[in-house]
């Protein structure tokens, strides 16, 4: 339990490090960097502490601190919850974060930039943020910590301030995922409203439930009918079910904000606009992970809306194989990779839509790593390019920086899901999984799982193809400028991340060879066992949130089953073969376009295809329109109906006032023969008016 | 004895006369002389019906009005002396510098 | 205190006439006298002994009946006057203001000639309104009332060589004249109905519905018990309304008003303003409190609900007074308007009555503490025109523009002034005001009470101008101050501290207006 | 005697301040009202560990902190004392107003070159009266204070102000005064129709609570009237749409120091008047009308923000989002929920802090550039780092960005009206769209932080754009340190705030 105890540094330190870093950075060598490497690298060691220590079976879940007592009304508090899934997740946030820290001082000490402190203040609020949002033990914790996740990717994406395009992308990043938080804010309102919790587990005390957690809690309500304690279901008069529907879709808007999904996806190219290292953390391990990991971390309330899974499968499906479309055709290399980490969040997505909890936290633990990897590799070969991003200007880079070439092709390899590297095995549970739960689920829950298992399948051809495009342009043929002739060299601290990361995409798969597992019989699905926890008692019956519980309930209440149109293992290997297939035929196809000493675009054979995909499906354009064709412009309207109606009604009286009052005055002519024939006529008027009523006549 | 009536009439009409000449004369004096009338419609009321009800409240009365009436006067001239000096004029009303 | 002999307590108008006396004496001695000092110290000695000697009269009980603590109420001349709590209320005012006013003409007409007449004329206008506060019968009344009028008439035109002057004082006279022959013929109507002059013997002569006469100073039914002609009566009291009108500036009656404020010597336009205002009113009081008692009235029925009256005339003023000052380009003309406004927001005293004929009293308190604050901010008011004028700063808004840079101490008081004015607290003003609003609630007449909001927000609106003008504009022209006269300072600098000391003192005021209201 | 003493002190120094010579004016003035914001904060401090479970003031007024009750006038039959003490909704509105009076006159020393002595004794002036808004007890001292703050806020405005500032300074002095009238006409209605005795708020509040057999008028019954009346009256200070316009306008032609004032807290003085007048006083009439009060709350929140949209001057964008910020206020009040009055009272503070923060920032840097026109300039950030950097944090808490207290309020208010049931079925869809103000502040600020502070360096003007002086940063630290420690530590205000809105929850009404 020590471990425990020292949990709330893991969130601290890097916040040290930001203060650290902002206030005396420019008084310490390397601007602050070494703060915050001291700080992920503390992070990092805590981190494995708690994974121990959760590995040996224990779990936390306790309040640490009181943010609203509540007078007669809710408590709002902070807690921690530290259970194999958020153990997973803060190792690999501190693990990314660390590299982050060492590649950046090769990345931007070396490129002498300026505002270090600024950056490094920056990357240790960002880590911190996440971290505090992964421990999070309730949602409202969780969004402020996902809120706090915003604001430093808006400053760090915006970090080369006097450019014009950074704090342009900044703002874009901030707005669509804030357009998102707006619904995942409603959720977390309506929420706490509903169940007067937002805990994601609930908290015990000496074996006794102290406070009950709003998945059990809608659990009871659903399955058990136990909705008398909720009044919010009369109030909005919707059956249980369909109130908690609604919720877990509101709450998902702030997912799809945050992990960029389909329609809510199109800041995330922009944010190439930060450096590259920050990039590398906010696609693998921060910022865009933060939605998917909370689908997984309150998986409990998804699992018994049957509507909200299929949303989320489809939504997954659609955009891992939209952005991998338009990934086809970019010209530079960041680009490349925004969009291929649109797809794979959307396979994340898929999977967790689809009843795959774990392929999900599978894809995310190796899709982190590469992902890291490849823009970190990126980033090297940006330095080397002199902050030149075009692809059409690199080529033949491999001989030049041959480290970088092997871990990045390592990375290339994992993303497009080529065997043995991690991406492919994590990538063929995800499909796997909505495969046989297409086939098993009955209705249109078990379509939409087919239908996103068909657009992820396709995804797969794409993404071998784009993934190797880049590296055949990048690396392979001859150089086509004087920069890719004669690159900068980079140093061991960009060295040496890449190759650790290099290691880790080539292995990392390991923990959950789920084929091998199955065709062998040997017990090697470790994330599984870690994830699932021991099937009666320990951490799982206590907190909830163990994946057997949620298989339970996928099935019981969505109906989620299994099906295996050619039989288990078959299935199992076919499924593994078709996408296995497809990806070398994408990673074949690129081959065969690009991998000629000078490459030379194809892109022209795609016609008016290519003209759509390069203006990627006008999703900027109409989102920008919406912004500024048609909000602005009701401002403006607006505007103008304040200044015309509403205060010219003020203006009105006022002047009506005067008017009057000017009218008023000129009774008053000057002539004192008027003033006596207006006295006289004022005199008989009231003789007149009392005679009548006084009945003088 | 005439009936009170009558008095009554007598001063009121008078006093519509003065009222008469106020609304219709320009000329600063005979506007005087108009309020003059009216006030010794008054007088005339007084002094009837101080017969009438038999106590000489009334008729004290129209002698303090005369004498009100005569320094009213006196005041009068004297405001339309400065009248004439500063407008050449004892029309009423040419003296319209102030107004609205 | 021993029992002082009745006459003592016509003090405070024996002090002002005898003030006023002994300028003329000075002046048939030197006409030419130019002594200032001696002139106006006569006049300010003679209206701080009438203030002192009022203001001592009401703290030690005169007018309060000796069955309840007080001295008895001296009752002179067989009834023509009486010197109640309310007469003393009002000779505080009149006594007030005159001070106010002597004060600062001290620096006002120094330059000109015919000193003596003006204190002279000044003092006995001050003693006919003390006399009037006093008055207790229609007759000692109209007297009286001329006695406010003539030297008015003179004081308005005492520029003779200014055209503006004398034509506000022909506008003046002539319409005085007309308004004291109607009040004249009013008067004459009602004693043809009631046979009496004297306030009581009217109030007799309607509860009983005979008429009255009166014999060895008590009044009695006329012999044959004649029945009271009802219609002439109503024709009657609607003529006196008219005179009273005219003497507060009320709709329609109050054409003459903005001419004389704008045109007079501005001490003169505070002095009548305030003064002449206050004095017509407490014969409005007294006469339709005492004589034509509203519940009488209408139990008898026939002649006239003057209520009814009142109601009209007081929202007809509050609204064509306040409108009209809205847009006006002079500051002087402005306040002359306002001043027409605040005598509608001071009719609601005789307005505020419920349909019964109860509340008079309480509204008539409101209205005599209103004309206390009024007496004192809007003197200010004027004075700081005085000031103003003295300084040869224009007459209109424009003019005014940064003055608060070159005399803030006197820009301040004026601040005072008109926030006081317009109902702000930061005067008495606000709390007088807000009597007069309890005074409408008070008896549900919801008309008169959004009168009263409606022209309280619009008055804002233009007194606010003129703060504006001085503190805010930038001065436009060439200007230079080089003096900063004593009196005309310490009067308005003292207008000013009084006016803010009736936040925290109203309840005095209050407390004894609503007693002097009571024992009517 | 505390609150006494407050005021004796301030406007004392508004004397002294007034005779000083220009010079040292803005120096005496900040070093004099550190005299009251340090006696508050004292007081502060003295509540929050001695009075912790004090109810409200004008419904358990038996055990009032800091009270103190001195007859003053009779008005037939009406007793009009001079009473003060504070509640927990109270304490934490003078301590905004101490303080951000100390802070505003500090940011004043650089924009304020003429007639100093005026202007700072102005200030204290206007101080005075605020102290005495949030703390008097008896409606007339009250009212007294409350009219007090106009006339130098009128001169300030007036005098100080910029370009159209006469315009600007009496439309906000006429429009605010009608609508005292029109408030005072309905509050004294009802204090007619109920026989009241006495002035003082907790007799008030209790006679109108147990008000029955009033009259109707036009067929409304007399408490509903004045209950329109009273609100129409503080929703102009508020402001709400669509009695807001002059606001926009006062607020742009303010020197910097007093858009301070008057967004910081003359703003809440309209809310917390209608929290003590219309929410706690007519309970009853406000439950009743909980729906087309919190429908104009919430056009309010979507309004102004859609207008801050669309304005081009940093100073009309933030007084349009200050209009936005006050419709949650309302929002929360009429949920009737503990979280939704606290948090609405929360509310007034943090945005108290945060929108002077706002202006304050905007002050600094229209001193350095004289221009406030979003297109007239762009990349401050480099010039003026610290300034910039505040002015992106003061607008994150803008935002409601967590762990700053705009969050916490604003949280608050949705938690307490998402279930309110006052607004019945009503209250999710309504807490909803009022939610959506938070995406559109977000876009206006966020567009106008992109235009002006970054991007490439750029400016035309002859004065010289550097870094802001200490003077003219320290105030706006001092303010962010305080946005802060309320976000992280709610409680600091919100637990006596609650206390003493819990009282009014009790109140009668099925609730």
């Amino acid at each position: 339990m020590a471990a425990f105890t020292y949990a709330p540094a893991i969130v601290l330190l890097p916040f040290v490090s930001f203060l650290v870093a902002l206030f005396a950075g420019d008084r310490m060598p390397k601007g602050g960097a070494l703060a915050g490497i001291t700080a992920t690298g503390g992070s990092l060691l805590l981190s494995i502490w708690v994974a121990l220590t959760v590995a040996g079976g224990e779990t936390y879940n306790q309040f640490v601190y009181t943010w609203v007592a509540g007078v007669e009304s809710l408590q709002l508090r902070f807690g921690l919850l530290l259970d194999p899934l958020s153990a997973l997740m803060l190792l690999i946030v501190c693990l990314i974060s660390f590299l982050v820290h060492i590649f950046s001082l090769g990345y931007m000490n070396d490129e002498d930039e300026t505002g270090l402190p600024r950056y490094y203040a920056g990357l240790g609020l960002f880590t911190a943020s996440m971290l505090g949002f992964v421990v999070a033990n309730n949602l409202l914790m969780a969004f402020m910590f996902f809120e706090l996740v915003g604001l430093c990717s808006y400053l760090l994406i915006g970090f080369w301030f006097r450019e014009a395009g950074p704090p342009s992308a900044a703002k874009k990043a901030f707005l669509v995922t804030r357009f998102g938080d707006y619904f995942f804010l409603i959720g977390v309102v309506g929420i706490f409203a509903t169940f007067g919790t937002g805990l994601f587990a609930p908290v015990t005390q000496g074996g006794e439930v102290v406070a009950e957690s709003f998945p059990v809690l809608a659990e009871h309500a659903v399955i058990d009918g136990e909705t008398e304690s909720i009044a919010m279901l009369d109030t909005v008069g919707m059956s249980a079910q369909a109130w908690f529907t609604v919720l877990g879709l509101l709450v998902l808007g702030g997912v799809i904000g945050k992990s960029a999904q389909f329609p809510l996806h199109t800041w995330l190219p922009d944010a190439m606009e930060g450096p590259t290292p920050v990039s590398a953390l906010i696609h693998a391990a921060t910022m865009v992970a933060a939605g998917v990991y909370l689908v997984a971390r309150m998986y409990g309330f998804y699992a018994i809306s049957p509507t909200a899974l299929a949303v989320i499968a489809l939504v997954g499906g659609f955009t891992a194989l939209f952005a991998a479309t338009m990934g086809l055709v970019k010209q530079e290399i960041k680009q490349v990779l925004a969009y291929s980490t649109i797809s794979q969040y959307g396979y994340m997505m898929l999977a967790l839509g689809s009843g795959g909890y774990i392929a999900a936290v599978f894809h995310l633990t190796t899709h982190a790593v590469f992902k890291a990897l490849l823009f970190l590799g990126a980033g090297s070969v940006i330095i080397a390019m002199h902050h030149n991003e075009n692809m059409w200007d690199m080529g033949g880079l491999k001989e030049r920086m041959p480290v970088t070439y092997w871990t990045f092709l390592s990375g290339s390899l994992a993303l497009a899901g080529i065997v043995p590297f991690a991406g492919f095995w994590s990538k063929d549970e995800v499909l796997y999984e909505a495969l046989i739960h297409g086939f098993g689920t009955e209705g249109g829950l078990g379509t939409a799982y087919l239908l996103a298992y068909a657009m992820g399948l396709l995804a797969v051809f794409f993404t071998g193809f784009y993934t190797f495009r880049m590296v055949y342009l990048t690396f392979h043929g001859n150089a086509r400028s004087d920069t890719a002739r004669d690159p900068v060299p980079v140093r061991w601290n960009v060295k040496g991340p890449l190759a650790v990361l290099g290691f880790l995409a080539a292995t990392i798969g390991f923990i959950n060879m789920k084929p091998v597992a199955e065709l062998t019989g040997a017990h090697i699905d470790f994330l599984h066992v870690w994830l699932n926890g021991p099937d009666e008692g320990g951490w799982p019956a206590a907190l909830n949130t163990g994946l057997h519980h949620y298989e339970t309930l996928l099935h019981d209440v969505a109906h989620v089953t299994k099906g295996y149109p050619l039989g288990e293992t078959p299935t199992l290997l076919a499924s593994a073969g078709i996408s296995l297939g497809l990806a070398l035929a994408g990673v074949l196809a690129a081959r065969s376009l690009y991998a000629g000493p000078d490459p030379v675009e194809h892109t022209d054979k795609l016609g008016g295809l290519k003209t759509v995909l390069m203006h990627n499906y006008y999703q900027d354009e109409y989102q920008v329109w919406l912004a500024t064709g048609v909000t602005y412009p009701v401002a403006r309207a607006m505007d103008k109906f304040d200044q015309g109606v509403v205060d010219g009604v003020v203006n009105g009286v006022s002047s009506v006032s005067l008017f009057g009052g000017s009218r008023i005055r000129r009774i008053q002519s000057g002539l004192v023969s008027n003033y006596a024939m207006l006295l006289t006529l004022g005199l008989v008027l009231l003789l007149a008016f009392f005679g009548v009523m006084g009945g003088w006549f | 004895m005439i009936p009170a009536e009558t008095y009554l009439l007598l001063s009121a009409a008078v006093f519509c006369i003065g009222l008469f000449g106020i609304l219709t004369r320009r000329n600063a004096l005979i506007f005087l002389m108009s309020v003059e009338l009216m006030l010794n419609a008054a007088n005339i009321n007084f002094v009837a019906f101080s017969l009438q009800h038999g106590n000489l409240t009334g008729q004290v009365f129209a002698l303090f009005g005369m004498a009100l009436a005569a320094a009213e006067v006196a005041i009068g001239i004297g405001i339309i002396l400065v009248l004439y000096r500063n407008f050449t004029d004892v029309d009423v009303t040419k003296a319209t510098t102030m107004r609205w | 205190m021993a029992q002082l002999p009745s006459w003592m307590g016509l003090a405070p108008a024996l002090a002002l006439g005898l003030a006023s006396l002994v300028l003329l004496l000075s002046d048939s001695i030197d006409p030419d006298t130019t002594n200032t000092p001696a002139l106006a110290g006569i006049s300010v000695v003679g209206s701080l002994v009438a203030l002192a000697s009022a203001v001592g009269f009401i703290i030690g009980g005169t007018g309060v009946p000796t069955s309840e603590g007080g001295q008895g109420t001296p009752v002179l001349f067989g009834g023509q006057l009486v010197v109640d709590q309310m007469a003393l209320f009002f000779m505080v005012i009149v006594a007030s203001v005159t001070a106010l006013v002597v004060l600062a003409s001290y620096d006002y007409v120094s330059e000109h000639s015919y000193q003596a007449e003006f204190f002279a004329l000044v003092m006995l206008s001050a003693t006919g309104m003390t006399l009037l506060s006093a008055a207790n019968s229609l007759a000692t009344a109209f007297v009286a009332l001329e006695l406010v009028s003539l030297p008015s008439y003179a004081l308005v035109a005492f520029l003779k060589k200014n055209r503006g002057g004398v034509e506000a004082g022909l506008k003046y006279f002539l319409i005085g004249a007309v308004s004291s022959a109607v009040l004249a013929y009013g008067i004459s109507l009602v004693y043809a109905a009631t046979g009496v002059l004297r306030f009581d013997g009217i109030a007799t002569a309607i509860s009983s519905g005979t008429i009255q006469t009166i014999v060895d100073g008590s009044v009695q039914a006329q012999s044959g018990e004649p029945a009271v002609p009802m219609s002439i009566l109503g024709v009657g009291i609607l003529m006196v309304i008219g005179g009273v009108a005219f003497k507060t500036a009320a709709v329609p009656f109050h054409f003459w008003a903005p001419e004389a404020y704008e045109g007079a010597p501005a001490p003169i336009s505070g002095f009548l303003s305030s003064a002449s205002k206050a004095a017509g009113f407490v014969l409005a009081f007294r006469v339709f409190a005492v004589a034509f008692p509203i519940g009488d009235l209408l139990a008898t029925g026939g002649a006239i609900n003057w209520v009814v009256a009142f109601q009209i005339l007081a929202i007809a003023t509050m609204f064509i007074g306040n409108f009209a000052a809205a847009t006006q380009e002079k500051v002087k003309r402005m306040l002359a308007y306002s001043s027409v406004g605040h005598a509608g927001y001071v009719l609601i005293g005789l307005a505020a009555v419920s349909a019964s004929g109860e509340g008079l009293s309480f509204s008539i308190s409101a209205g005599m503490s209103h004309l206390l604050v009024y007496g004192f901010m809007n003197t200010g008011a004027f004075l700081f025109i005085a000031l103003a004028e003295y300084w040869g700063v224009g007459r209109r808004f424009e003019d005014y523009n940064g003055l608060g840079k070159e005399a803030p101490v006197a820009c301040a008081a004026m601040t005072v002034f008109l926030f006081s004015l317009a109902g702000l607290p930061i005067g008495g003003g606000f709390f007088s005001k807000f009597y007069l609003f309890q005074a409408t609630l008070n008896v549900g007449a919801w008309s008169l009470a959004a009168a009263l909001i409606i022209n309280s927000a619009l008055s804002l609106f233009y007194y606010s101008r003129v703060v504006k003008a001085m503190w805010i504009e930038e001065p436009t022209g060439e200007r230079s101050i080089d003096s900063y006269p004593m009196g005309l300072y310490t009067a308005v600098v003292g207008a000013a501290i009084v006016t803010f000391l009736l936040v925290p003192g109203f309840n005095q005021v209050s407390e004894i207006a609503f007693q002097a209201a009571q024992l009517l | 005697m505390w609150v006494a003493a407050l005021i004796a002190i301030t406007l004392l120094g508004a004397g002294v301040v007034f005779l000083a010579p220009n010079r040292y004016a803005g120096k005496l003035a900040a070093g004099i009202s550190a005299v009251p914001a340090l006696i508050s904060v004292y007081m502060y401090w003295v509540y929050l560990t001695q009075y912790g479970g004090t109810g409200n003031a004008l419904l358990s007024p038996g055990d009032i902190a800091f009270s103190q009750q001195i007859p003053w006038i009779s008005l037939g039959g009406l007793e009009v004392s001079y009473y003060v003490g504070l509640d927990g909704v109270s304490m934490p509105l003078l301590a905004l107003t101490t303080i951000l009076t100390t802070l505003a006159l500090v940011s004043a020393w650089t924009p304020i070159d003429e007639r100093q002595s005026q202007f700072y004794g102005l200030m204290l002036l206007m101080e005075v009266s605020l102290i005495g808004v949030f703390s008097a007890l008896d409606f007339f001292l009250w009212f007294v204070f409350w009219e007090g703050v106009l006339i130098p806020m009128y001169l300030l405005i007036g005098v100080w102000g910029g370009p159209r500032r006469k315009y600007a300074a009496i439309k906000f002095f006429v429009y605010t005064n009608v609508a005292s009238l029109v408030m005072f006409a309905g509050l004294f209605a009802l204090v007619f129709a109920t026989d009241l005795t006495s002035l003082a708020l907790p007799a008030m509040a209790e006679a109108f609570r147990n008000a029955s057999g009033l009259p109707t008028v036009a067929g409304i019954n007399l408490m509903t009237l004045s209950f329109v009346m009273m609100f129409f009256g503080f929703a102009v200070k508020v402001p709400v749409f669509p009695l807001h316009t002059w606001l926009p306008d006062a607020h742009v032609e303010a020197p910097t120091p007093v858009s301070v004032m008057l967004a910081g807290v003359l703003l809440k003085m309209g809310t917390y008047a209608l929290l003590r007048f219309n929410f706690t006083m007519l309970a009853d009439t406000a439950r009743q009308l909980a729906v087309p009060l919190a429908i104009v709350g919430v056009v309010s929140v979507i309004y102004g923000a859609m207008l801050a949209l669309a304005q081009r001057d940093l100073k009309r964008i933030v007084a349009y989002s200050s209009i936005s910020s006050m419709g949650y206020v309302i929002l929360g009040l009429v949920a009737f929920t503990p979280h939704g009055m606290g948090g609405a009272t929360f509310q007034m503070i943090s945005h108290g802090l945060i929108s002077g923060l706002m202006f304050m920032s905007v002050g600094v840097i229209y001193n350095t550039t004289h221009t406030r026109m979003v297109g007239d300039m762009s990349g401050l950030a480099d010039r003026m780092p610290w300034t910039v950097g505040i002015f992106v944090a003061a607008a994150f808490g803008y935002m409601g960005l967590p762990l700053m207290s705009g969050f916490a309020a604003e949280y608050l208010v949705f938690l307490g009206s998402f279930d309110a049931a006052t607004l019945g079925g009503a209250a999710p869809v309504l807490t909803a769209l009022a939610m959506f103000g938070i995406v559109v502040v977000a876009g206006y600020l966020l567009w106008a932080m992109q235009r002006t502070l970054f991007g490439p360096f750029a400016i035309e003007t002859d004065y010289d754009v550097g870094p802001a002086a200490f003077h003219d940063v320290a105030p706006l630290a001092v303010l962010l340190l305080l946005v802060i420690a309320l976000g992280v530590a709610p409680d600091l205000s919100y637990d006596m705030i609650q206390h003493s809105i819990s009282p009014v929850l009790d109140l009668g009404g099925g609730a």
